[in-house]
């Protein structure tokens, strides 16, 4: 089968911030650039981030860029690469000022310059007081963020294939690294070859893969299929965070940056719980510490009961009505619509909710991808990139800080795009063979030749339930066991189901069948990686294991796709400009 | 113990070019739980359960990606933020209003992003940028308040009727609220030519002040505010 | 394949809001004053022709055809009327949110009703 | 940038203004008309005129006529760009709508001359 190939020096796969800014990146140089996403690049899931973008501005108090480092180093329980987060809070602030340059809307303090609230985990001097460090659009940020990244594409003209979904990667013909990607127009239902030097994966994220989820319903992982299916490993994507408040019921996220602006949560006695798991930082203590106790306080049976949810209250209405309305409008509005109530006069019902993929496939802090073979070789794969919440670079380790994916979205969206526009001229246009074309479509093939099977919605509907009993806030050997089993079961049951419309014209039922293979890829590859880590660190919080392990597993988890391998890989403690932070006992 | 259930009616609009010589309205039930409401974009989503072929986009499921406006009951909204309680049976749904339709309730949205892009969405300032930056006074930023959160859901202009006339012409409410968003930021320096940009006679002057745009807008923006500090801009310019 | 795309815009399937609905009659009236200016011109110049045109006029305005034509048009008229005071006023800025957009329909169309009747009163 | 050749003056700011003082002149003028037949006490042919015979009035008329002219055509031209489609017979209906204000004008002018 001859199919119709495209030929670009760089394809981006995803438009959400990390893609968006690397596409701007090389837009900026001239580059010839295809833009792939399967939604309008606005209806990105950056879209939904609210509460701000980290970095050290200084402008509410005296800051230090190193400060904000060891908050992450911390927050990551220790696993975040020392080298990439070191870059990520040095550029930050420049990474921010150019966004600003570019028109984002961000809030603005009295004297002109960009506000900054705090949030969780956030420290001044290595650990000392509070700090307010996340610049903020009103709780808006993502939305502002991804607006004016598609606005500043738009104005350079960069070539968007909106509504394209990305199938798989195609292997090059010498068998060293890839050539391009099959990709299918949603709107015809055609398939096509982009044909590139340089591919940059930024397909986001998969919290699709739990039942209940702050996620987008695009978020399935895209990016984690592709790769395990092209035979590339996947780094500590055992971590999973789950963000304290998202609406009960609903799984619609508020954020963090109502607590960083004053509100607490509650329990059914009206207690602050947090003043006894947090006593420093409180509520502002890092996501997993929150999300732990709060799961705590539900299981102790001091929860609230809203229709047969159990669930805790997020308190704001002591903050009055102007500063809701000026700083939270967007919070409120959610909480009339999902929660039916209005955050100024009543407390809204929140649960742990999964949030935050914090593994992902392993890059440098190019963002360039690396391959860990068999037996444990390091590679650096030439001319393929992953940014954003699809790699693991790894800043967040363990263990996310608010605030700190917009900032590594641009941070190392625009590190990869900077780094082809480098050597775009150095990297070949790989050749192909029919074979490896057939191979990227077959699993397309697949599909539309399969005219009976079980239904794609039911598989889904039970690999999300799965996921959600046995692989949550907290983890024991036992029923993660039999999460993988039922897992390895409906992965058989995926390899025969079907979908009854075979139409090609923006066929969503045939998406979305190519989409849960992704979201099954992941969903197995942090089972396994989640059996493998025998112990307790940041997101991962395992009862039979309940204690860090820094002797056995200061590292990362490496998953291979074949044969469902694990392996590990070091954490890099070799940051360039400063002294390493060693690991301590994480205490807030 | 069972739970007592009621059905719920819709009538969906469906059209595929590749069987279809015209569209026609499918009728469809739900079983759901008495006492629970859901979103209806959760109710869409379990229809396409039943029947995968029914086509509609979504994406952030919580109303701030503007993936899934349509027509519902007659008027354009969001599936995901609109109670299915809210709305009359038989709920019908039909894609927006004005746009060619590609199948069932999917849109081409090419002309109204056309008309997005036509006002320059994006900040131009050709002064060299500070090392920190551009200041920018809460009372200045306040006044992009109401313009920047829009979510380009096309709702607004594909309930304009001047938009359905001459939807090449008149750029209509969300592109011009877009367009009053970059005029009114401290920060960009080409009001000027942005202004010369909208004399015409259809661009901003197609708007009648039907206030639809107002009435259905999911973000409770108001375009035909915007439109109106336009024209104030340009009369005070002079053009 | 673009030929074959349907569009749908079925006027009767489409809910139009009050302000709507008074924009859109303000637009038919304005119309249908188009349609009788010459009516208009000459009622006028037959009223100004001569006493004996003005006792016609006078006489057919209390009664039949003339009655009822000239009933309407200043029903048109008082429409376009009040109507475009709120075009007016909304082009001032008043008028212009949500709520106030549908009072300010509201109420026009009050006005209007108010003013037919009493303009029925002193035709009749 | 759309071009326009057929609207009033090719700009839409001063079409717009033109339609809105145009509005204004007509508003006034309606009121006055309606305000002089409710007020004046004894209305017969020899008042009503008279009351066309001041200088004033006659100007203050033609001044409305010229508001009709352009307060229409405006919203004509509106209409008319709004439903016809079709460009050739868009122009033919834009041209009798011309030639009938115009008309129509001239017959304004003609009856405040005879008066």
């Amino acid at each position: 089968m001859a199919l119709p190939t495209y030929t670009f020096d760089a394809i981006i796969i995803g438009a959400g911030g990390a893609g968006m800014r690397a596409a701007l990146a090389l837009a900026e140089s001239g580059a010839q650039v295809a833009l792939v996403s399967k939604v309008f690049p606005t209806r990105s899931h950056t879209v939904s981030a609210q509460g701000g973008i980290t970095c050290a501005l200084g402008n509410v108090h005296p800051d230090d860029w190193r400060w904000h480092m060891y908050d992450t180093v911390k927050g990551s329980d220790y696993i975040g690469d020392q080298d990439s987060i070191e870059y990520m809070c040095e550029v930050g602030p420049q990474v921010v000022y150019e966004l600003e340059h570019m028109g984002l809307p961000f809030s603005r303090l009295d004297n002109g310059r960009i506000y900054q609230r705090p949030f969780g985990g956030q420290s001044k001097d290595f650990g000392g007081d509070q700090a307010a460090r996340t610049c903020a659009a009103a709780d808006r940020t993502g939305h502002a963020l991804l607006h004016t990244l598609y606005q500043r594409n738009l104005a350079e003209k960069t070539n968007v294939f909106s509504e394209w979904f990305a199938l798989d990667l195609v292997k090059a013909a010498d068998g060293q690294g890839f050539a391009g990607v099959i990709a299918m127009n949603i709107e015809s239902g055609e398939a096509v070859f982009l044909h590139a030097r340089a591919i940059i994966f930024a397909t986001g994220g998969a919290g699709r893969i739990y039942q209940s989820t702050t996620n987008a319903l695009i978020n399935t992982g895209d990016g984690i299929g592709m790769a395990i299916r092209a035979g590339l490993p996947v780094q500590d994507i055992e971590m999973w965070q789950f963000h304290p408040t998202g609406i009960a019921g609903a799984g619609v996220l508020v954020t963090e940056g109502c607590r960083g602006e004053g509100g607490y949560l509650i329990n059914k006695n009206g207690e602050r719980f947090m003043e006894r798991y947090a006593p420093h930082a409180k509520d502002l203590a890092s996501r997993d510490v929150v999300a732990r106790a709060m799961s705590l306080e539900l299981r102790g049976g001091n929860g609230y009961d809203i229709n047969g949810v159990s669930c805790v209250k997020l308190k704001l209405d002591h903050l009055g009505a102007e500063l809701i309305n000026s700083r939270l409008p967007g919070i409120r509005e959610l909480s009339i619509t999902f929660a039916g109530v209005d955050p100024i006069r009543e407390p809204i019902p929140v649960v742990p909710t999964c949030h935050y993929m914090m593994g992902g496939i392993p890059t440098n802090r190019f963002g360039q991808v690396i391959n860990v073979d068999a037996k444990g070789k390091e590679e650096v794969l030439e001319g393929l990139y992953a940014v954003g919440e699809c790699a693991c670079v790894s800043v967040h380790g363990a263990n996310r800080l608010g605030g700190n994916s917009l900032l590594d979205l641009v941070v190392f969206g625009r590190a990869a795009g900077l780094d082809v526009k480098e050597k775009i001229r150095d990297l070949p246009l790989k050749s192909v063979t029919e074979a490896e074309l057939d191979a990227a479509m077959s699993r397309l093939n697949r599909w539309d030749n399969t005219r009976e099977g079980e239904s794609v919605s039911q598989i889904r509907f039970e690999m999300q339930k799965t996921m959600q009993e046995d692989f949550g806030v907290f983890r024991t050997g036992e029923h993660m066991q039999q999460g993988l089993d039922k897992l390895l079961q409906l992965q058989q049951r995926l390899n025969h189901a079907a979908f009854t419309d075979h139409s090609r014209v923006f066929n969503t039922s045939r998406i979305e069948a190519l989409e849960l293979d992704n979201l099954m890829a992941t969903a197995l590859a942090t089972a396994h990686a989640a059996l493998y880590r025998t112990e307790s660190r940041g997101a991962h919080s395992r009862e039979d294991f309940p204690k860090r392990d820094d002797a056995k597993w200061l590292t990362h988890t490496v998953y291979h796709g074949e044969g469902n391998r694990m392996s590990t890989r070091a954490v890099n403690m070799k940051p360039l400009h400063v002294k390493p932070f060693e690991p301590k006992e994480r205490v807030y | 113990m069972s739970e007592a259930m009621r059905t719920v009616k819709f009538k969906i609009y469906r059209f595929n070019p590749e069987v279809d010589i015209k569209p026609s309205m499918k009728d469809y039930e739900l079983t759901i739980p008495d006492k629970q409401d859901m979103m209806l974009l959760e109710a869409i989503l379990r229809i396409k359960a039943l029947d995968d072929s029914l086509a509609f986009r979504r994406s952030c499921r919580e109303g701030v990606c503007g993936s899934d406006g349509m027509n519902i009951n007659g008027r354009n909204g969001l599936a995901c933020v609109t109670l299915l309680s809210s709305l009359k049976q038989p709920i019908e749904l039909r894609p927006l209003p004005g746009l060619p339709v590609i199948r069932d309730l999917v849109v081409d949205m090419k002309v109204f992003f056309e008309q997005y892009a036509k006002v320059k969405p994006y900040l131009i300032n050709n002064d060299p940028p500070p090392a920190k930056e551009r200041l920018q006074s809460p009372a200045e930023r306040k006044k992009l308040d109401g313009l920047y959160e829009c979510i380009l859901c096309a709702c607004c202009s594909t309930s304009c009727p001047s938009f359905w006339w001459n939807p090449e012409k008149f750029i209509g409410p969300a592109g011009l609220l877009q367009a009053y968003r970059f005029i009114a930021d401290s920060r960009d320096t080409a009001k000027v030519e942005r202004l010369e940009g909208l004399t015409d006679p259809f661009s901003v002057f197609r708007c009648r002040g039907v206030m639809n745009c107002v009435e259905v807008c999911p973000k409770g923006l108001n375009p035909t505010r915007a439109i109106g500090h336009i024209r104030s801009e340009l009369l005070a310019e002079g053009n | 394949m673009d030929k074959k795309r349907p569009v749908f815009l079925n006027l009767t399937k489409i809910r139009m809001p009050m302000a709507a609905i008074v924009s859109i009659l303000h637009r038919a009236s304005g119309f249908v004053l188009f349609l009788t200016i010459p009516y208009l011109l000459y009622l006028w110049l037959m009223s100004l022709s001569s006493a004996e045109g003005y006792d016609a006029l006078q006489t057919a305005l209390h009664g039949g055809v003339t009655q009822i034509l000239v009933y309407l048009v200043l029903l048109a008229l008082v429409y376009h009327w009040v109507a475009g005071i709120r075009h007016l006023l909304m082009d001032m800025g008043i008028g212009e949110e949500k709520v106030s957009g549908r009072r300010g329909a509201i109420l026009v169309l009050a006005v209007v009703v108010i003013l037919a009747l009493l303009l029925g009163v002193w035709l009749w | 940038m759309v071009k326009s050749a057929t609207s009033l003056t090719g700009n839409g700011v001063r079409d717009w203004l033109w339609q809105r003082v145009s509005a204004v002149i007509l508003a006034v003028y309606t009121l006055f008309i309606l305000g002089f037949i409710w007020l004046t006490p004894q209305l017969d042919y020899v008042a009503w005129f008279q009351f066309f015979q001041g200088i004033w009035v006659k100007l203050f008329t033609l001044l409305a006529a010229l508001s009709l002219l352009t307060h229409t055509w405006v919203g004509m031209w509106t209409i008319l760009t709004d439903y016809v489609k079709s460009t050739r017979l868009r122009l033919t209906f834009e041209i009798l709508v011309i030639i009938a204000l115009f008309l129509y004008f001239l017959v304004a002018i003609a009856i405040v001359w005879s008066v």
